[in-house]
């Protein structure tokens, strides 16, 4: 089988490879870019050990070849932390005893990131709900929540602090200036290339912001 | 050896403690290094061919286009095995079991459960791998096949092993003063038959090995996800022939193990090193998740008719179960679960005439070895639905039955009167069983909750509240060592052969190094899971790790604690018991201007040249020492939840869930919170959610984790805890294990909770797991009767 | 997996009996059977591709028509491996005239193994069910076409 | 855990795709949002010898409301649907039942006209589809089509559409004004796929029941509208036991199959369950609505 050029860009690095079609991004992260922060726990799209950041938006990369993310703008953990300095969330993981054994944590903080972009003012309910599709075996997920609602707190208050107009919801959440501001309160969230929310209506005469290809 | 039970901890400063570990900040960033993060130049990747035959006759296996595949290196038949081709070690002998088998590395003629391997299959990429195992040709026989237990226990049921007469392997029985005579005599007896099924760990990260074979130096160095980096090494010296010098097994990040991971061997641990060593090149497999659900051991099968005797007060006169154990297709861990199954069900309670007795049946089913619980969550679920059969029948509150029941706190040590699995006597060291009980009853609100049900009711909604207890066994030896070093940086080294798999050891030991050398956790660095490091020791097993290791750390700490204010002592001129340890210094007390570093100590008690006194024994500050604990610790508590039915469609949602604990003297509560977190969600995972479905003919239906169900975030309660502190005397900490405590009784309350949500219907809960569609089930049937 | 059930199928049952001992008519309506080969007299062999959409296997193995008492009864042995597992299956049929018509009972026990039992669980019974109701469509449309 | 090796390819247009679709016909499959093909690939369970990839044509990235139907093209992702306030406002059935598609992670990359093309007979949008009436276009060597829904679902994971068919959209006709809906569905844990899921719309006027709509998922080989019980509701008075009796119907009507999670006598008891809860529910909208 043919062998395919690629390149893509984690965490702001360019990275280029060949691979075969069939190799997931996930494999592709871990060994040919060498990122192995990325975990694998199923390989069929439950565990969410392997959720990434694609484009701005959280997705399984067991579930996407290599060669789909040509061109394409990934986040991966090892892009979360501004060198020595943990990023909000991880350091409220750390503070509350959210993880254990860590081998699901990567794929936690990455769904966090997102979702509390989407949903700065989570209830319990819609935290549970949003980390729903990460499994975790260690903690009995009730330090993860509350490590989740501590994130969401702290920067609430400074969105708070800093915009006028409170929080929007998550369903417009893309235009709002509030939730600019929430993305520049939370650090790495804020690459959303062509952010869904601004799309979601759209005639297919209108050329789509093309993803980079 | 001479501080051994005298050791008295400088400051209790840090042992107590809610500090945050020191593992998770490369945990956090992604610089972790589970077995699969392991990159080696040249390294080749295999994928195992396992069996779809749950019981087969191996024809023939022709394996010729698969070694012609492209990328294919190697392959490997039982045929290839030359002297591995022996059934692997066997664990954990007992004298009941006559049969003791284990599976071989690669299947000779006959498989016995589906996931058996046949054939090995190395590549250069693991894709090309598997591809070749779709070449791989194997002409199967298919035979007769024990599924289900109870058919495979009873006579003429196919055999697992031809040359026995049956499926059973032991027949195991213990008693207790005088069952017959006690039920003879008793104005009540209940019967009933609890049945408990299947389940899996299921960490996060599956299995994993990665070996390296350095042919010049004839070194070999493996990465395996395992609790018990020790005996594999050991284990592996023996069967490749090398000293066991020239083996280093490094478990290293690992991803969860909770009781599968402590397996001696599995086949892959056992090839690929002998791949690395065929190929002289390094060789890594992953299971996959599928693999996982066939190929790592479970747990959980087990069918109890039990019977309990009481008088009209509740008060017990008699217990006795006989049961049915599913080993599975092989016995390689031997009778631990059944053994600490029939020794948990006494729990808090007098139980002055007991009879347990049990058949370990061979099935065509994946082998069973202990998973968090290890036959606890059995013991505990046949004794608490007995107590709650007892409340009904008499017309008892289920609380007041156990109260007229506990062991009280002045009557320990309690001597239960069996044999532990440590092959010690089952002697309860500490514990305050009404008092832990009381707690719990508060915390769920126990006295108000009648009415509080009854308002529910009248709004239609179906509510039940659970209070179940248990003693958990921890602690066991025979022994954990630990050497505490503090390097001329200042920095203090631990190294213990006790791995960890997310329990917080790092932190854990850190904290007890600390307070006796007098430094910050944040300065104590611990290693473990590394044979290069520390080369004596068991595993991480059995909740052990805080007790045994724990202790260890401890003598040695304060070994190097001792020797530093013997150095310090000739250099700061005064008598050595006038020297304290604190703040990374050790200063003469009331002087703290006449101090040096610990690292300047460290320094010095490393001379290059001239004399050493003899008073300091040996170079550096440096301890090594091994604690072996008499017997095992007995921690306890009680578990109580809320849970609702709905009633039309059978839908369990648990509302809340508290957990009053005593595991003895607290050496961090935030890590001790976090364990019992996990165990209650794996216990209710099992309770409601986890079944490993087979068909009849032992087809395993649930091997994704689409159809094997853990429960997420959105499924778990909050959950609230509780701490009681009852010391142990039994070890210098006062320690106790709690690993599985979380666990335990989940089952056990939520059927209870169950029962009492649809009292109205009658309904009494036999068996776990439940599901959506079990509980409509008996609620249509109730409904019909009444 | 034990399924059964009863069809009737618009033909005498001499027609009947005939038509599902005949390899041809057997090859056009079991689902998925590509190639049939008889090597002994009523045994076979025989490649089956089974499946759904995209999920299928292939399967090598034999198919045996055995306890035959014409024209009312026999039993139809099935059995196949791949790379997705095993099938096996056995089904007996059972026909009763019924003037120009014939009622035909069966009753199949179908195993299947491997991969696709331990992955493919949710929709196994129902595609089981379906490829039986394929077969006997089939077969009602064969006859109807006076075979 | 690693798929097969497959041919890729990547093409920028429909006519592309097509083009391809014809040249390899049933060897190919079309990879949109791949959240269900993929792990069937990762576990061989799908060896596709061809993979047409339709991430890059971007034409097919859209979601517009045109009159009485939103027009969702074969790119839009599911996430898109859900976080879109017209489908919220105009088809709100539509947005309660894609939330319960998987996680996130799953709805940010699956797509609602894959969910239509793959047919999984316990899947919510296909159910949507069923209930609302829906079409499908679809294009082909020999051009463009249109396939009502209830023409399109065959068997599970089986539809009408040739394998050199590529589905560009699919229209989802908006709930007609004053309507009440509801969807309601049971599953072993959050993000699973349903037991039963039942959908309603329901519109009443003057205290009687003019239309309703009931569809089904997990209840049988296809998604299914019980017709029989929606037969059951038109020009009665709305009441508890109107809902019983549609219920009733439901069960009669439904061949459920059993699988380790749930009997055929579970999923057909808890069908009319859900039914009578969504008929209650969708009715008290209809009130909201006034």
């Amino acid at each position: 089988m043919a062998a395919h050029e690629i390149s893509l860009r984690i965490n702001g690095k360019p990275y280029a490879g060949r691979v075969e079609a069939r190799k997931t991004l996930a494999d592709f992260i871990r060994e040919d870019c060498g990122l192995t922060g990325t975990h694998l726990g199923c390989e069929h799209g439950v565990c969410g050990a392997c959720t990434i950041l694609l484009n701005g938006e959280a997705i399984r990369s067991c579930l996407l070849f290599a060669v789909q993310a040509e061109g394409a703008e990934l986040m991966t953990v090892e892009g979360l932390a501004d060198g020595d300095r943990l990023h909000p969330i991880q350091q409220a993981f750390w503070d509350h005893h959210a993880l254990q054994c860590g081998f699901c944590t990567p794929g936690f903080l990455m769904t966090t990131l997102a979702f509390l972009r989407d949903a700065p003012r989570p209830t319990e309910r819609e935290i549970r709900e949003a980390l729903a599709g990460n499994l975790c075996r260690c903690t009995g997920y009730k330090n993860i929540v509350e490590a989740v609602t501590a994130v969401a707190e702290t920067l609430a208050s400074a969105a708070h602090a800093g915009a006028s107009p409170p929080l929007a919801g998550p369903a417009d959440v893309a235009g709002s200036a509030a939730a600019v501001h929430a993305r520049a309160a939370l650090p790495g969230a804020q690459t959303r290339p062509g952010g869904k929310g601004s799309r979601s209506e759209r005639a297919p005469s209108h050329s789509p912001k093309r993803r980079r290809s | 050896m001479r501080h051994r039970n005298t050791y008295v901890p400088m400051s209790t400063r840090y042992f107590g403690a809610r500090i945050t570990r020191n593992e998770d900040p490369a945990l956090l960033t992604g610089r972790g290094l589970f077995v699969d993060d392991v990159r080696l130049p040249a390294m080749a990747h295999a994928a195992v061919l396992r069996s779809p035959h749950a019981h087969a006759r191996i024809r023939r296996i022709d394996a010729r286009r698969a070694q012609a595949a492209p990328g294919v290196l190697a392959v490997f038949v039982h045929a290839d095995l030359g002297p591995l081709g022996e059934p692997l070690p066997k664990l954990i002998p007992h004298p009941s079991l006559t049969y003791h088998k284990t599976q071989y590395a690669l299947a000779p003629d006959k498989v016995r459960y589906v996931g058996e391997p046949v054939a090995f299959v190395v590549a250069e990429s693991r894709y090309a791998a598997e591809d070749a195992c779709d070449q791989v040709e194997v002409d199967y026989e298919p035979l007769p096949v024990a599924a289900m237990l109870e058919a495979a226990a009873a006579p003429g049921a196919p055999r697992v092993h031809d040359d026995m007469d049956s499926n059973v392997c032991a027949h195991y029985i213990q008693r207790v003063g005088n069952v017959e005579e006690a039920f003879a005599r008793a104005p009540h007896r209940f019967r009933e038959r609890f049945v408990i099924d299947r389940g899996a760990s299921c960490p996060m990260e599956t299995r994993g090995v990665v070996a390296a074979w350095d042919s010049r130096s004839r070194r070999l160095d493996v990465w395996d996800s395992t609790q018990a980096p020790i005996p594999i090494r050991n284990g592996l010296a023996e069967m490749f022939g090398l000293a066991e010098e020239d083996v280093r097994v490094i478990a290293p990040d690992v991803g969860g193990g909770f009781g599968p991971k402590v397996m001696m061997f599995y086949p892959e641990e056992v090839l690929v090193p002998l791949a690395a060593m065929r190929l002289g090149r390094p060789v890594k497999w992953i299971e996959d998740r599928r693999e996982h659900l066939v190929a790592t051991n479970q747990e959980r099968e087990q069918i109890h008719d039990a019977e309990i005797a009481v008088d009209s007060d509740g008060r017990i006169l008699g217990v006795r179960t006989v049961f049915l154990y599913d080993a599975g297709a092989y016995i390689p861990y031997g009778l631990i679960v059944p053994i600490v199954a029939s020794t948990t069900l006494p729990g808090p309670y007098h139980i002055p005439n007991y009879h347990c007795e049990f058949r370990a049946v061979f099935t065509n089913k994946t082998m069973v070895s202990p998973y968090r619980g290890a036959g606890r969550p059995h013991g505990v679920f046949v004794m608490e639905r007995l107590l709650d059969r007892v409340a009904r029948e008499l017309g008892l509150d289920r609380a007041e039955v156990r109260r007229r029941n506990f062991i009280q706190p002045d009557e320990f040590p309690y001597d239960v009167g069996l044999i532990y699995q440590d092959n010690a006597p089952l002697r309860y060291d500490s514990g305050n069983y009404p008092g832990c009980f009381d707690r719990a009853l508060e915390l769920i609100g126990y006295r108000d909750w009648p009415a509080r049900q009854r308002a529910a009711r009248d709004s239609g909604r179906w509510l039940g509240c659970g209070v179940a207890c248990y003693v958990e066994g921890t602690g066991i030896g025979p022994y954990e060592g630990a050497r505490v070093t503090v390097e001329p940086s200042g920095r203090v080294f631990v190294a213990t052969g006790v791995g960890t798999q997310g329990q917080g050891h790092m932190t854990s030991f850190a904290q007890i190094a600390a307070d006796a050398l007098g430094v910050s956790p944040r300065e104590v660095t611990v290693r473990t899971g590394d044979t290069g490091v520390f080369g004596w020791g068991t595993g991480t097993f059995a909740s052990r790790a805080a007790t045994v290791a724990g202790n260890a750390v401890a003598l040695a700490a304060q070994a190097v604690a001792d020797k530093s204010r013997t150095v310090a002592a000739s250099l700061l001129e005064a008598p050595p018991d006038e020297i304290e340890l604190a703040g990374g210094n050790a200063f003469v007390r009331g002087v703290p201007g006449r101090s040096m570093t610990l690292g300047a100590l460290a320094r010095t008690a490393n001379p290059l040249r001239f004399t050493m006194p003899k008073e300091w024994e040996g170079p550096g500050l440096e301890a090594v020492r091994y604690f072996t604990p008499p017997q095992g610790t007995f921690s306890n508590g009680v578990h109580a939840c809320v849970v609702e039915v709905d009633i039309e469609t059978g839908q369990l949602t648990v509302e809340r869930y508290a957990v009053v604990h005593d595991c003895g003297r607290v050496i961090n509560p935030m890590i001790l919170e976090g364990q019992i977190h996990g165990g209650v969600a794996q216990g209710l995972g099992g309770a409601f959610w986890e079944k490993l479905a087979y068909d009849d003919q032992a087809q395993p239906l649930s091997t994704t984790l689409m159809d094997y169900l853990l429960p997420t975030a959105a499924e778990m309660p909050p959950i609230e805890i509780e701490h009681m502190e009852t010391p142990s005397p039994l070890n210098p900490l006062g320690v106790k294990g709690a690993g599985e405590a979380g666990v335990i009784p989940a089952a056990a309350v939520i059927a209870q909770a169950v029962d009492d949500a649809l009292a109205p219907l009658g309904i009494q809960i036999a068996q776990t797991p439940l599901n959506p569609n079990l509980l409509w089930r008996l609620i249509t049937e109730a409904r019909r009767r009444s | 997996m034990k399924l059964e059930g009863t069809n009737t199928l618009p033909a005498p049952i001499e027609t009947v009996w005939k038509t599902i001992n005949d390899p041809e008519a057997l090859r056009r309506c079991t689902p998925g059977l590509d190639e049939l080969k008889e090597f002994e007299p009523d045994r076979y062999e025989a490649t089956l591709r089974i499946g759904i959409a995209a999920v299928k296997g292939t399967y090598k193995g034999t198919l045996a028509i055995t306890d035959k008492q014409a024209p009312s009864h026999c039993k139809l042995v099935l059995q196949g491996s791949g790379n997705s597992g095993f099938v096996r299956g056995e089904g007996v049929i059972d026909l009763e005239p019924q003037g120009d018509v014939t009622l035909v009972k069966w009753a199949g026990d179908l195993q299947v193994g491997g991969l696709i039992a331990g992955v493919g669980q949710r929709m196994l019974m129902g595609v089981g069910k379906m490829l039986i109701g394929q077969f006997f469509k089939c077969l009602e449309q064969q006859l109807g076409q006076g075979v | 855990m690693k798929p097969a090796a497959f041919e890729y390819h990547a093409p920028d247009t429909v006519e592309d795709a097509v083009a391809l679709l014809e040249a390899h016909g049933d060897q190919a499959k079309i990879l949109a949002g791949g959240q269900s093909l993929v792990p069937l690939m990762n576990m061989r369970l799908a060896r596709p010898a061809v993979i047409i990839d339709i991430n890059r044509i971007h034409a097919l990235d859209y979601l517009t409301p045109d009159g009485d139907v939103l027009r969702i093209g074969a790119l839009c992702r599911q996430r898109c649907v859900e976080r879109s306030a017209v489908v919220e406002a105009r088809c709100p059935l539509l947005s309660a039942a894609i939330r319960l598609i998987g996680h996130v992670q799953i709805r940010n990359r699956g797509t609602v006209v894959g969910s239509l093309a793959h047919a999984d007979p316990a899947a919510e949008a296909t159910a949507v589809f069923a209930v609302l009436g829906g079409t499908i276009t679809a294009v082909g060597p020999d051009g463009t089509r249109t396939i009502p829904a209830d023409e399109y679902f065959v068997s599970y994971l089986t539809t009408s559409l040739d394998p050199r068919e590529l589905i560009t959209e699919a229209r989802f006709p908006v709930l007609p004004p004053g309507a009440g809906w509801s969807w309601r569905e049971i599953a072993r844990r959050h993000g699973d796929f349903a037991l039963t899921g039942v959908g309603v719309v329901l519109t009443a006027r003057a205290g009687t029941v003019k239309n309703a709509r009931i569809g089904l998922t997990g209840v049988g080989p296809t998604p299914a509208r019980a017709a029989r019980a929606e037969r059951v509701l038109v020009g009665r008075a709305p009441s508890g036991a109107l809902w019983d009796e549609a219920a009733e119907a439901v069960r009669a009507e439904i061949d459920p199959d059993d699988d380790i999670h749930a009997s055929a006598e579970y999923r057909r008891h808890v069908a009319g369950v859900l039914a009578r809860r969504a008929l209650a529910e969708a009715y008290a909208r209809t009130m909201e609505a006034v």
